[in-house]
């Protein structure tokens, strides 16, 4: 992906593009937005999308020959395109839109391993995963008899690789991996997994929610089989994913959801489904916010990942800096430089909950819990976690707001 | 923005392919033969050649139900197609029928146009059994049901297989 | 529900509310939009609604205890709140945000009918339904091994009624049946058919995408046990949809997709799940969608249903005077006093397709093909047809210029 | 538009609770026992009570993890149940419970300050088995694997149900 006609990333200009980083919380303090892993804000420009759709361009798509309908379709359509471009796919027929992450990897769950996996079959998870990545796959294992098994996490946050080998087998038929963690922001080395697997003959499926917002994707390179992620982590609208597929693959694979849209025939006797993409979008897809998904791409690949990854680690590095010196406090996963814009921290005597509510209270929103990773949280003996995440619209300043009122939190319960 | 169609897409010529149509009907001599549907409307087009030894289409003939462009488009393909080998067939690409067609259209209207291109691509690779070319290629009329082709488990179509 | 505090309704004045209403087609006719049955246009509130939450009070729902994500949670489940009381449901939990009804059709599917369904069971479906009513039965056959039946269409477009109590069983399992037809308009007569599967034992499914934007709905006087629709269709966004569910079915059915919010506990052995409606919503929920659903219900319940049908039905009445006088049309379906407000119709010679695209060239907005309901179609020897679907925003003299332009369609081919 | 807390939620009162909580520990004579999660947080709490043949509460305590207000609120209710009938007990409903916390909470934080009262809920209508109770009612501590409960084939809660 050419870098040539970006423009350099300049927190404070960026800023001006979201309205809600303007707001005060309890009427006096700015926002500080550190819960950029759960979701992220929108950029005027995709607020904008959402109003010019509705106002002038809506309607239902494919189905319409009336001016609304292929105006609605072929923004559908060119969002789909800008995606495509964006992962750096081979084609846009291997987009597909869903509602999220979540339905991505369900999806793949439902259709793919219904038809592919059975009893003695495997498939390699990680124990980093969200429930998102681990769920669909109990569920799968319920109902086909596959077995999981997890590459385990070590002590500083890394996974385990040296397990890789021991753990593919031929019986291994798929791995489903973050390509970062949603907690310790741990980046396994996806090359490697990818060619351990494809000599072990499995499919991978990358569950880069947290990845794509962040880095720079390329399907291709990756010889990645799936990769889902989800509009709203990335400036986008909610109500709105991408399950990007091999192309050989969906085309093999059965539908997910049946309704309208997906078929090619239907009798009282049964049905035909219709070609990719459209045989996995059953029914009115999220037409709109796919379009301010569009939009979102545009906007950030008005900047280099270069200056996005920088930036995201001169914060991540400055918020390690200066959590370490609080008294009580542990930072969980590897060092900045080995993971992205993320930190989850422990206090020795403070539970999460009442860190994030009494930081809400000076204006800074983090989030506390097990963030969707219970396991993980297991693996490290602890039950919940404050995690603080960073995006490009976030400054150096905020990371000193964050760890001037983490001081004030340990004061107040008197550690 | 938008590629509205500019100019009005039921010229004459069009018209004219609609209400007469060339080779609209069942090929004599048919050799191989498809059928698809647009599965965004339900219309279809069903084609019967006659491909000779040397390979060339000798005659080209369809049927089936659908739109002004759609059927005109069938028209105009059977009539282009009729004396050239199967490769100069397949070397004639989408772009090449749109151009045929003449006409500006809008991405739907397009699927309506390439539905009777895609069943001859399609149909110089399904040659009929010798059972079937007694003037019998099977052949849906309109509202008919398919009742061969759904299946309550879906089989995915593999052709597109790469 | 009561009508004491609406307001009259003014299509006229309803008009101002919607923007798209007002733009033109081909830059110089006004739009005459007749495709609500496809999906509907938002007025600004339901807009500026969007705009709204993504510039004050937008973040993650539920999982966090930062100001944002407490405004998020609390306006997501006040949205809930008011889908409950919109269709007279006993409890909020019994309110599944989906992406749109057939989200929720399949859910149900996969969900209560993998679990109750096998060889010998029957399900009782009807020869009008739309594909999003037919594909998830089919593919549940598939699965499972129940078999379809299907109540008939009568040559007058209602359903042969007197077949229902022969085709219903011991072995129904369940009836699912539209409320209304998407493409006759047909009003099938619910409590009737409610009845007679109660007294086989059997449950039942509404597909009440058509209806629940244009009549008011009780689900506990319809005794219903699960009711599926789309936001898209009653002016709210695009991208959510309603899975109402009997609570003391809800709380017996496994989950449908696995992730984030749906778990009470995950470990790497398996999970537990969550009590609903968390159950059934995994992952990031359609957010800003549903809180947009919430306010297109606010704008609809300003006025009365008794106003509403009585200025749809007068429009289908106009509809249908005006068109039987154009030579070779015929209207599909009931007469206006027996359906809902949608016209479908054949030429005799001319396509649904050219006639769309003819109408559009006048500006006037409809739908042309199968509709998504081929047995339909195929039942009434008819391959496509047009279809004019009305809503509170239509006028009279946009039925005139429908009428007005269908006959230059005609004159144009010569009939 | 929204109800924001007015007041600081960690007040004296709460904060001692939650530093010196009352009967956070074992019951040595238990005869009911329940624990439960917060899906939302992983937090969880367990109760042990003993009831008296004669239907009284005599003794409540509980263990758990989480955050000041979960803990705090438990050791509010503790203190609250003991001495009374399970009547009373079952009556003292979720606003109660808010109420008796003293202090206004968001919906979010409302579910930590209710997690023990629905726990002590299901409690009195879980008896322990006579083994259980030489002082051994089952509970986790904080991380530890809630090994019995989970199963790869989703079994929904049935205790729901009316
Ligand atoms: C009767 C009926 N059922 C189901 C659907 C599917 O709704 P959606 O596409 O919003 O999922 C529609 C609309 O297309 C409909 O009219
Ligand atoms: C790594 C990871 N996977 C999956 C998800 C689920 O995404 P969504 O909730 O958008 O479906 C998330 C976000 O919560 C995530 O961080």
């Amino acid at each position: 992906m050419t870098t040539a006609d970006t423009v350099p990333l300049d927190p404070q200009q960026v800023r001006q593009d979201f309205p809600i980083l303007h707001r005060l919380v309890h009427e006096k303090f700015p926002l500080v937005y550190l819960d950029n892993a759960a979701t992220t804000q929108r950029p005027r420009q995709v607020i904008q999308s959402i109003v010019q759709t509705s106002e002038q361009h809506y309607a239902n798509v494919h189905r319409g020959i009336h001016t609304l309908s292929e105006q609605s379709t072929e923004l559908y359509e060119s969002a789909r395109r800008k995606v495509q471009q964006f992962l750096n796919a081979a084609w846009p027929e291997e987009i597909i839109f869903t509602r999220g992450t979540t339905e991505s990897i369900n999806l793949v769950a439902r259709s793919w391993g219904d038809a592919n996996t059975g009893p003695g079959d495997e498939i390699l998870l990680t124990e980093m995963e969200h429930h998102a990545n681990l769920v669909p796959w109990h569920q799968l294992a319920a109902r086909t008899g596959v077995q999981l098994r997890f590459i385990p996490l070590r002590d500083d946050g890394q996974l385990d690789l040296e397990q890789l080998e021991r753990l593919l087998s031929p019986r291994t038929r798929l791995v489903a991996v973050s390509a970062m963690s949603n907690v310790l922001g741990t980046v396994p080395p996806l090359e490697r997994i990818v060619q351990a697997a494809r000599s072990a003959g499995a499919l991978v499926l990358v569950d880069a929610a947290q990845w794509v917002p962040h880095r720079p994707t390329d399907v291709q390179a990756w010889d990645a089989d799936f990769v889902a992620f989800s509009g709203h982590k990335m400036l986008g609208p909610s109500g709105v994913g991408v399950l990007y597929g091999r192309r050989e693959l969906l085309e093999r694979m059965p539908p997910f959801l049946g309704g309208g849209g997906m078929i090619r025939r239907v009798t009282l006797q049964g049905f035909e489904p219709a070609e990719i993409p459209a045989r996995f979008e059953a029914g009115t897809p999220p037409i709109v916010a796919a379009i301010g998904l569009g939009v979102a791409i545009d906007y950030l690949r008005q900047f280099s990942w270069e200056d996005i990854q920088a930036h995201e680690l001169r914060l991540t590095r400055l918020a390690h800096e200066l959590l370490e010196q609080i008294p009580g406090l542990r930072i969980l996963g590897p060092a900045p430089e080995n993971k992205g814009g993320i930190v989850s921290f422990v206090f020795r005597r403070i539970h999460a909950h009442d860190v994030a509510y009494l930081l809400d209270r000076h204006g800074v929103a983090v989030r506390a819990g097990h963030h969707c990773a219970m396991p993980l949280h297991k693996r490290y003996g602890v039950g919940a976690s404050t995690r603080a995440s960073f995006y490009l619209y976030n400054t150096e300043e905020e990371v000193h707001r964050l760890a001037e009122a983490l001081d004030q939190v340990r004061q107040f319960f008197r550690q | 923005m938008f590629s509205g169609p500019e100019e009005e897409i039921y010229q004459e010529h069009i018209l004219e392919h609609y209400e007469d149509p060339y080779h609209r009907g069942h090929c004599p001599r048919a050799t191989h033969a498809h059928e698809e549907d647009n599965p965004l409307c339900g219309d279809f087009i069903h084609v019967e050649l006659h491909i000779d030894p040397q390979g060339v289409v000798r005659e080209a003939y369809f049927d089936g139900e659908g739109c002004c462009i759609s059927q005109a488009a069938a028209s105009m393909l059977m009539e282009q197609i009729e004396g050239k080998t199967v490769q100069e067939v397949e070397q004639f690409r989408a772009e090449d029928m749109l151009r045929l067609f003449g006409v500006r259209l809008t991405p739907n209207r397009q699927k309506c146009c390439l539905l009777s291109w895609k069943v001859v691509q399609q149909a110089l690779y399904s040659p009929l059994q010798q059972k079937d070319r007694d003037g019998s290629a099977a052949r849906r009329s309109p509202g008919q049901d398919a009742s061969s082709a759904p299946s309550p488990a879906p089989e995915p179509p593999t052709k597109d297989a790469p």
